[in-house]
């Protein structure tokens, strides 16, 4: 029985957020100001940003991986966790559901996140993403005196639940093939047996592009986003909207390339076919929204659409690219998300989009701040936005996909649409209500750090490419 | 400095003066710097014109206008014989009408805009005469355009003048792009637009042909016959003399100065002056001869029984022109320029009188006049003798032009010739009728206006009738300068413009010259004495005339309806396809209806793809199977 | 192998077609099964202990997701006293 | 380097006169909004400082040479290989300084007519400004996009919120329409830069040489943004919507330069990038001009609308200037150019002049007026200024241009020459029609006791009439900048291969099937 | 022999059974019968020689779950079902995909060839217990995911705490 400790040290990462998570649960507990307790969990997500640097390598047994390309994710992550947490503080206050536990959930949830894009064995990929998958439903239905929360709750989680169910019997069936669990041992198996064309090992594929598409929300399993999106917590939705996608993203990449690298020819062929039916639904039914978070879980589901692109190229530079969105996705988004909950005040849902006619007349700044952004989910220089969509149209043509990327900016051109709605709504309206802002430190903060990175990647853009480049040096 | 820039631009000078300063400072002294600028332009003018007959002419360039690519063009003058005609002609009867208008637009709001105007109209119309190159030509040639433009609807309140300006300026537009296409070739051809080496090159592209718009044309042929558009517009021809008759709405200095002596008169000059290329086209020249002779039979039968004053002038003044062209068609450019000098006297001399009349009696219709001739003695004078004049009675300046005319399409011995001669022959008939008709329905009988009219009646101020006089002498005398040789004259014209215009070939004896000669004057008299009858004494003909052949006179009086035919074949469609055709249907609804179509499709799409998202986790659990299914399908059968 | 697949269909099936909450869990948890199944015959052919492992872990999984999904309904069911899905459509489109 | 001239002056004065109007509106971005009039002052100064910043670019500029100047470049994004590249050369130049100089008209304009939400008007006023000006600086294709995009967003608002009754369809429109074209340039961008082996720098795009069929399609996809812009037919519907609803100042920055764009899209990118594709697209492109002039032109006599009515003549005139482009003779291409500053000088002014009366009367219909000369003597001279300049009279820069366009056409081909000169003569028709339905006949009893312009408004339109004239009489001063670069574009373009023009009908299947 | 006949009836029972838990009316009978099918699956595992497997499926399936389950059903469902069809409105759709993927499935899974046989023969777990065997592996290559596993389950507690507490005093 001769059994020793292995190497830590590119586990830190998850390690000290465990602890931070668990600390936070119970400091929870004897701590009555919610607020501490949020700023604590930020303080220690901060920490663990600082612990990423350092810590690479494989460990157990290969089943774990901490390399460039999870650490860019991993920072998505905590900046996803930190925004959202930032924009949550007051607004849980409102929703009165001040508990502590939903910090400590949303913690959890990025542990998960965390494991999926470091996840070298399918195991660990599977447990990463339950992990990160309850923490979400949870979050979902924490409204609980909300039916809708509820309902978005139970929704996401029997489809999660069933896509989760497709996921495992595809690992099953992939195990069966080449009875391993490991990724890069997959990927050796499969070119060493020939398995190549054999539609067993497709079919597999396929299974896990069902679950994987589930948790990036790309059509036809998209059909869960718009209802949760809508029920959700508007901080979780924020959450939701980029953490679980960027966490689909990164094992979608990591499996796909590493694993199935030698049968990229037939998955290109059906992530084609997603991206663009995700891009047609995406933005085509956005167009019909009346609720603003419901127009942009559409409009996620599109930038899903658009991301795929830098799947399907498969090359470094198109991961390059899809990670480079990923991060910018995250700053325009919750910086919506934050204008959004600044018009959630007590008895007043400020969701529908008539809710944003004339706001320009008294909040000028607040309706700026959300032109930018829109203007950013367009994809209209100068902002962040259309960097991101560069770099992938970029990728994709280099992969000789350039029909595809016609494809992409026509539907680019006609999201503009319900973009310049709300805009043409703030500025070219004359308001109906007098609608009132809770505005907080935190949003404010968010708000901040979100336009400015907007607009500074619009502007600058050369060091998150270096970055992302960098990121994938080994990979 | 050149002494001779200042030909042009002393009235350019007193036009910007009277401008700026012209509203507030000058008000109703506004007609000295104009008076003063043209007036100094006649005297350097004469000045010129004697140089010039001293055998000095010029030709330089003043500076680069434009330049792109091998296409250069300055702006420069040439002063040779004929500019100098034209110069002293331009300015002469130019400072006349100046000093008359001093009297005539007295008291009117628009005093200093007036002559603002008329010293422009002067500055282009010298910029066009002393042109050196064509583009400064077609530069002239607009400017004076423009001016008409503005002198025309110069009462812009009047709907029907300011609508005369713009048929003006359009129907002109029309020759022009004639005109510019003109150039256009020319500079396709020889590769410049100046005067000098075209007309010098002229000769090694005779015979050349090429093929325009799918057809096989003479080159020079048809550069030809597209400058002899801008000439037809200017000039008032068939069928583009529409605008002139209109253009009476104007004042009267203005209908005198630039619808009568100088600005349409400018096709001749233009055609004179590019004698070189009409010469090397017998085609050309046929058209021009054939139009000058149709416009001139053709106006003067209308001029036969119109009653506005002004009118009856104004087709005698196309009626003229079109002798003219018929001149230069035949070859005899020097005659056509004759008849241009001598007709600058006589017609503003008429012009300027039926102002007068009209000053006196404030309307146009002569049936509403009559007896004028002890009211107004001076102006009676005068115009009698213009008519006279006019008319071709010998000894007077128009005899001699008018006859120079006959003889050389006479004895050009084309057949041609020989037709447009018929033509001349009838039209010296209807000259003097409806010249004597005018006459005497003014003028003799009794007054047939309101007897509050009558009251009023006065001969003009002497600040108008003196340049009355003075173009009186004009008009008696400006022929003498051209008598033919055989009558002892020595055809000195001619001679003086040889330079330029070159001297067409006669085939024809004295003898025939006389013949033809006493010929046309015998037609003249005749028509001068059926006038007489008919105004003067039985005066119950011209009724029955008009009761019995009703169909002739409606015809007759209505400008045989060619108005009506442009307004109903271009006016009305064009308008036609602009508000119904393309505002209303293309744009409206091809263009947008695809333009506004396809997001109200996306729309639709839209909604229906909403329907699906029923909100039942079932229903998207089967979406969830059923795509795995079809992936998983596509997969199995397109591998 | 069949066998498993055969259970993971009627898993499937139930889950698309029962409109009780429940009736859908344990779908889920049939089709979870039938992946079970897989994973243990298959890691009894090809004679690795590595699938039991990983079926070991998708019972564990099962067990928590059942305690989620199970408060979550309980949650709901505090709103909406139904234990049918059809009945919980308040958002759409 | 040696194809370019680095900036010769002691300052980067291309980026000066660009971030000029972007500190600009910072500023008043600090002030507090009810201070109404410092913000004005400022954005006033801002303008003329921006236009006297780039005075140099006139009098210093080398004209013997078709090299860029003033080039200023920086490395900016390594990753892409894309520089902060700027530079002028003949053909940009007068629009650079076109653009600084309709800054301050539009600002002076705006001065009274503005009421609401001031300071972001003058904001967006001096956003598009400066990115009007880097659209022509730009020497690398990145930056290029940037500004060409960028400008959309302070005009969708301009037009948006401070525009006609009918707002929010025109801005919408214009941005939609604006953007399906340049959305497809980009992809043609990213093209060409991985073809070229991943480079944006425009010179050396430019002088590289690509497949005809690649060619082919590239020319299409930009054509789409161009042609939306300039604007060609049949995409022109956005502009009259655009022109008409939008403010003064909006129509003006619209008419003036930003379809100039356009054009100069078509001069910069489409004939140097793709010269055989462009040889062989001639005709076409020429059809399509013809039809923009004619119909344009025919279409305005149908206009009850002042400002649509302009609008509309810009089509017409536009065409005049696509067509000079295209008939690739140096007399059409000097005069395409110069007419694009004519027309930016022209109608700018008409637009302003409209402008002028719809502050008095808010009114834009042609029946609402008649008889204004009487009441507003000065202002009618000014016009008829203008109206004489749009309708190409000899002496008024309108006709320097038109003539060398149509000389070039005429050139090119007989037809197409005949064809443009026609709508010299309906344009005489509707403007002279316009002119006389508002300013002649007798006074309509609505504008009865008008006040006549005042100084502000006189000083905004003075130097405007000063250009009409300058260029009608001396145009070699403007004319003289072009020669070179012309020359060197026409000579890239005609020592192109030989493929010889192909039917229309040819040329769109071309597109269709590949 | 005995084992493959064992085989057989087991799989057959285990499909028949799956079958009639789902269209069961009521959900207790439902239950019920899965525990049934949860024995069968149990005694399935015991074949493919994986007893302590066949352990956990019985008790924390068994044992766990369909308590839990009963107890929720027990809770909530107020309404008896009897009266309103069990199976939605689209119910054919369900059954035609269902059907569909298991024909694709199969279809595809044709061409499946199981991987090489590792080192864990059935007489090398034989001779130390499975139980043995499973644990070794368990707790030393695959401790990290037992850890995760462990984590799934504590955020199960909270969740299903934060969610189903009755008050949380806040």
């Amino acid at each position: 029985m001769n059994f020793q400790l292995p190497n830590l040290d590119p586990v830190t990462p998850e390690l000290v957020m465990t602890s931070v998570a668990l600390v936070i649960l119970l400091l929870d507990l004897i701590i009555k100001r919610k607020e501490i307790v949020a700023l604590l969990s930020i303080a220690g997500v901060l920490g663990v940003a600082a612990t990423l640097i350092g810590s690479s390598g494989t460990t157990f047994g290969g089943m774990f991986i901490s390399d460039g390309y999870s650490t860019f994710f991993k920072l998505i992550f905590f900046v996803n966790v930190i925004l959202s947490v930032l924009i949550s503080i007051k607004y849980i206050a409102v929703e009165k559901v001040n508990y502590g536990e939903y910090y400590g959930l949303i913690l959890f949830a990025t542990i998960g996140m965390m494991l999926m894009a470091s996840a070298a064995d399918l195991i660990v990929l599977y447990l990463g993403l339950e992990l990160m998958a309850l923490s979400t439903y949870v979050l979902a239905g924490f409204i609980r005196h909300e039916a809708r929360s509820s309902e978005a709750a139970l929704k996401y989680f029997l489809l999660g639940a069933f896509s989760s169910a497709f996921l495992l019997y595809g690992i099953s069936i992939i195990y069966g093939l080449t009875g391993t669990t490991n990724i890069q041992a997959i990927a050796a198996f499969i070119v060493e047996r020939g398995l190549a064309g054999k539609s067993a090992l497709l079919l597999s594929v396929m299974l896990l592009t069902v679950a994987f598409g589930f948790k990036i929300a790309a059509a036809p399993f998209h059909m869960w986003a718009p209802d949760v999106y809508e029920g959700a917590p508007t901080s979780i939705t924020a959450f939701m909207s980029v953490g679980p996608k960027a966490a689909g993203f990164a094992v979608l990449g990591r499996v796909f390339m590493v694993a199935f690298a030698s049968v990229t020819v037939d998955w290109s062929k059906i992530l084609i076919l997603l991206s663009i039916l995700t891009m047609g639904i995406g933005n085509v039914v956005a167009l019909s929204q009346t609720n603003i978070k419901r127009m942009l879980a559409y409009s996620s589901i599109a930038h899903a659409g658009y991301a795929l692109l830098g799947i399907i190229a498969a090359n470094n530079e198109g991961l390059a690219s899809m990670m480079s969105y990923m991060m910018i996705y995250a700053f325009m988004n919750i910086g919506a998300f934050a204008v959004i909950i600044m018009l959630r005040s007590e008895g007043f849902k400020g969701e529908g989009i008539y809710d944003y006619e004339g706001l320009a007349k008294h909040h000028p700044l607040a309706a700026a701040l959300m032109l930018i952004f829109m203007f950013s989910l367009t994809g209209i220089p100068p902002t962040a936005g259309f960097v991101g969509k560069l770099y992938l149209f970029m990728a994709a043509i280099n992969a000789g996909y350039t029909w595809l990327v016609v494809v992409a900016v026509i539907f680019s051109a006609i999201s503009a649409f319900f973009y310049l709605r709300i805009v043409m709504f703030m500025y070219m309206r004359e308001p109906r209500t007098e609608v009132g802002l809770t505005t907080s430190a935190g949003t404010g903060v968010v708000l901040g750090i979100t336009t400015v990175a907007v607009l500074f990647i619009g502007v600058f853009p050369s060091y998150l490419l270096g970055f992302a480049r960098l990121a994938l040096a080994g990979f | 400095m050149k002494l001779y820039l200042l030909i042009p631009f002393l009235p350019l000078a007193a036009f910007i003066i009277n401008i700026l300063l012209g509203k507030e400072l000058l008000r109703d002294k506004a007609h000295w710097p104009s008076c003063l600028g043209i007036i100094g332009s006649f005297i350097i003018s004469v000045i010129t014109l004697f140089q010039v007959i001293n055998g000095k002419t010029i030709n330089e360039d003043l500076y680069t206008w434009m330049i792109s690519g091998n296409f250069k063009v300055s702006v420069g003058f040439l002063i040779d014989q004929l500019t100098a005609v034209m110069l002293f002609v331009v300015t002469g009867v130019g400072s006349l009408i100046f000093i008359y208008s001093i009297g005539y637009m007295h008291g009117d709001k628009g005093y200093y805009r007036f002559f603002a105007y008329l010293s422009l109209f002067v500055f282009f119309m010298l910029m066009l005469v002393t042109a050196n190159n064509f583009i400064q030509l077609y530069l002239g040639w607009e400017g004076v355009g423009l001016c008409s433009y503005f002198l025309i609807g110069f009462w812009y309140e009047k709907k029907s003048a300011a609508d005369s300006g713009k048929k003006a300026f359009i129907v002109n537009r029309f020759g022009d792009f004639g005109f510019a296409l003109g150039i256009f070739m020319i500079f396709l051809t020889f590769g410049t637009v100046h005067y000098e080496p075209v007309f010098s090159n002229v000769g090694n592209f005779a015979g050349q042909t090429l093929n325009f718009l799918g057809i096989e044309v003479n080159l020079i042929t048809l550069i030809a016959l597209l400058l002899f558009c801008g000439a037809v517009g200017k000039s008032a021809q068939m069928p583009l003399h529409v605008w002139l008759p209109d253009a009476m709405e104007g004042p009267t200095p203005v209908s005198a100065l630039i619808h009568a002596a100088t600005m349409v008169t400018a096709g001749v000059f233009m055609v004179a002056r590019t004698n070189a290329i009409f010469n090397l086209s017998p085609v050309a020249m046929g058209v021009v001869a054939i139009v000058g002779a149709s416009t001139s039979l053709f106006a003067a039968t209308i001029a036969c029984v119109q009653n506005d004053i002004k009118r009856i002038i104004a087709y005698s003044t196309l009626s003229h022109l079109g002798m003219m062209f018929l001149a230069c068609g035949v070859g005899a450019y020097a005659a056509g320029v004759f008849h241009l000098y001598t007709h600058a006297f006589f017609k503003a001399l008429l012009f300027l009188g039926a102002g007068s009349v009209i000053h006196a009696v404030h309307h146009n219709d002569i049936q509403r006049m009559g007896g004028l001739r002890k009211f107004m003695p001076v102006t009676y004078a005068t115009m009698l003798l213009a008519a006279l004049s006019a008319g071709g009675i010998p000894g007077l300046a128009g005899f001699f032009s008018k006859d120079e005319i006959v003889w050389s399409a006479f004895a050009s011995g084309t057949d041609i010739g020989r037709l447009v001669w018929v033509i001349v022959t009838c039209v010296a008939f209807f000259t003097p009728f409806y010249s004597f008709r005018m006459i005497y329905l003014t003028f003799h009988r009794k007054f047939r206006g309101t007897h509050h009219e009558e009251h009023h009646l006065h001969e003009s101020p002497s600040v108008m009738t003196i340049p009355l006089m003075l173009l009186a002498v004009g008009a008696v005398a400006g022929g003498w300068v051209g008598i033919p040789s055989v009558l002892g004259g020595g055809a000195y014209f001619a001679h003086f413009l040889e330079p330029v215009v070159g001297h067409p070939e006669f085939h024809g004896t004295h003898a025939q010259e006389l013949g033809i000669m006493s010929l046309s004057t015998t037609i003249a008299v005749t028509g001068l004495v059926l006038a007489t009858i008919f105004y003067l004494l039985k005066t119950s003909i011209p009724v029955r005339l008009a009761r019995n052949f009703n169909v002739f006179y409606l015809i007759l009086f209505n400008k045989y309806f060619v108005d009506e035919l442009y307004n109903y074949t271009i006016v009305k469609p064009t308008m036609w396809v602009a508000r119904r055709f393309l505002v209303g249907f293309t744009d409206a609804k091809i263009i947008e209806g695809i333009v506004n179509g396809v997001p109200r499709l996306i729309g639709i799409f839209s909604s229906g793809l909403r329907r699906i998202q029923t909100g039942l986790a079932h229903h998207y659990g089967i979406f969830m199977a059923a795509g795995a299914f079809f992936i998983i399908l596509y997969m199995l059968l397109w591998r | 192998m069949f066998l498993s697949l055969a259970v993971f269909t009627v898993g499937v099936f139930g889950f698309l077609t029962r409109r009780n909450i429940i009736l859908m869990f344990m779908s889920i948890e049939l089709m979870l099964n039938a992946v079970n199944i897989n994973l243990i015959a298959i890691s009894h052919y090809i004679q690795d202990l590595r699938g039991q492992i990983l079926a070991f872990f998708v019972i564990a999984v099962a067990a928590a997701e059942a305690a989620i999904g199970l408060a979550i309904v309980i949650a709901l069911f505090r709103n909406r006293p139904t234990a049918h899905v059809d009945e919980v459509h308040e958002m759409k489109g | 380097m040696e194809q370019v001239i680095m900036n010769q002056l002691g300052y980067p004065i291309l980026t000066t006169i660009i971030f000029l109007p972007v500190l600009g509106s910072l500023f008043i971005l600090i002030m507090r909004r009810s201070w109404e009039l410092p913000v004005k002052w400022i954005a006033l100064t801002t303008s003329v400082l921006t236009f006297i910043v780039a005075l140099p670019l006139f009098t210093d500029f080398d004209k013997t040479t078709h090299k860029m100047q003033f080039v200023e470049r920086h490395s900016w994004i390594q990753q892409w290989n894309i520089n902060y590249y700027l530079g002028v050369d003949g053909i940009s130049v007068l629009l650079v300084l076109l653009s600084a100089l309709s800054a301050i008209l539009c600002v002076l304009i705006s001065w009274d007519s503005i009421k609401t939400k001031v300071k972001e008007f003058y904001i967006a006023i001096l956003l598009t400004t400066a990115a009007m000006i880097g659209v022509f600086c730009s020497l690398d294709f990145f930056l290029f996009y940037l500004f060409w995009e960028a400008m959309l967003i302070p005009m969708f608002l301009i037009i948006g919120v401070w525009g006609g009754p009918n707002r929010v369809y025109a801005a919408i429109k214009f941005f939609l329409y604006t953007l399906v074209g340049s959305v497809l340039m980009l992809v043609g961008i990213i093209v060409l830069y991985l073809y070229s082996g991943r480079s944006f720098d425009i010179l050396e795009l430019t002088s590289k040489s690509y497949p005809y069929s690649m060619q082919l399609w590239l020319f299409w996809a930009f054509f789409a943004a161009f042609a939306v812009k300039v604007p060609m037919w049949p995409v022109h519907t956005w502009l009259p919507d655009a022109h008409t609803e939008a403010p003064t100042a909006g129509s003006v920055i619209l008419a003036a330069i930003l379809i100039k764009m356009g054009a100069y899209g078509f001069l910069r990118f489409s004939l140097p990038l793709f010269p055989e594709a462009s040889k062989a697209m001639t005709p076409v492109m020429l059809t399509l001009s013809i039809i923009a002039i004619i119909y344009g032109a025919v279409i305005c006599l149908g206009q009850t609308d002042l400002k649509r009515l302009i609008a509309y003549s810009s089509v017409s005139h536009m065409g005049f200037v696509t067509l000079g482009i295209f008939a690739l003779n140096i007399q059409g291409m000097e005069g395409g150019i110069l007419q694009m500053i004519n027309h930016g000088v022209v109608t700018g002014a008409l637009f302003l002049s409209v402008g002028i009366i719809y502050d008095r009367t808010h009114s834009r219909q042609i029946a609402d007026y008649g008889g204004l000369a009487t009441v507003m003597p000065t202002y009618a001279a000014f016009f008829m200024v203008f109206t004489l300049a749009s309708i190409g009279l000899p002496a008024t820069n309108g006709f320097i241009g038109e003539f060398l366009i149509l000389l070039g056409g005429f050139t090119a081909n007989k037809l197409v020459g005949v064809l443009a000169a026609t709508g010299v003569i309906i344009g005489a028709a509707y403007m002279l029609w316009l002119y006389q339905k508002v300013f002649f006949m007798q006074t309509n009893q609505k504008i009865l006791g008008l006040p006549d312009m005042y100084v502000r408004e006189a000083l905004t339109l003075a130097p405007l009439v000063a250009l009409v004239f300058w260029i009608g009489v001396y145009p070699n001063s403007f004319l003289s900048f072009m020669h070179p670069s012309v020359e060197n574009l026409l000579q890239r373009v005609n020592t192109a291969g030989g493929i010889q023009e192909i039917s229309v009908a040819k040329a769109i299947m071309e597109v269709m099937f590949r | 022999m005995i084992s493959v006949l064992l085989f057989v009836y087991f799989a057959f029972a285990i499909v028949a059974l799956s079958v009639v838990v789902i269209t069961r009316r009521n959900p207790v009978h439902s239950v019920l019968w899965m525990l049934l099918l949860f024995f069968h699956i149990a005694s399935l595992y015991l074949i493919l020689n994986a007893e302590f497997m066949a352990a956990i499926q019985v008790i924390v399936y068994a044992g766990g779950i369909l308590v839990l389950f009963l107890f929720v059903v027990l809770l909530i469902n107020v309404r008896e079902e009897t009266r309103i069809s069990r199976f939605i409105g689209a119910w054919s759709a369900g059954l035609t995909f269902a059907a569909s993927l298991f024909i694709v499935v199969i279809l595809s899974l044709r061409s499946f060839v199981a991987a090489p046989p590792g080192q864990y023969s059935i007489d090398l777990i034989q001779q130390e217990t499975h139980t043995i065997a499973l644990g070794k592996i368990l707790y030393t290559d695959y401790l990290f995911p037992f850890e995760i596993a462990s984590l799934i389950l504590l955020v199960a507690i909270v969740g299903a705490i934060v969610l189903a507490k009755r008050r949380l005093k806040a």
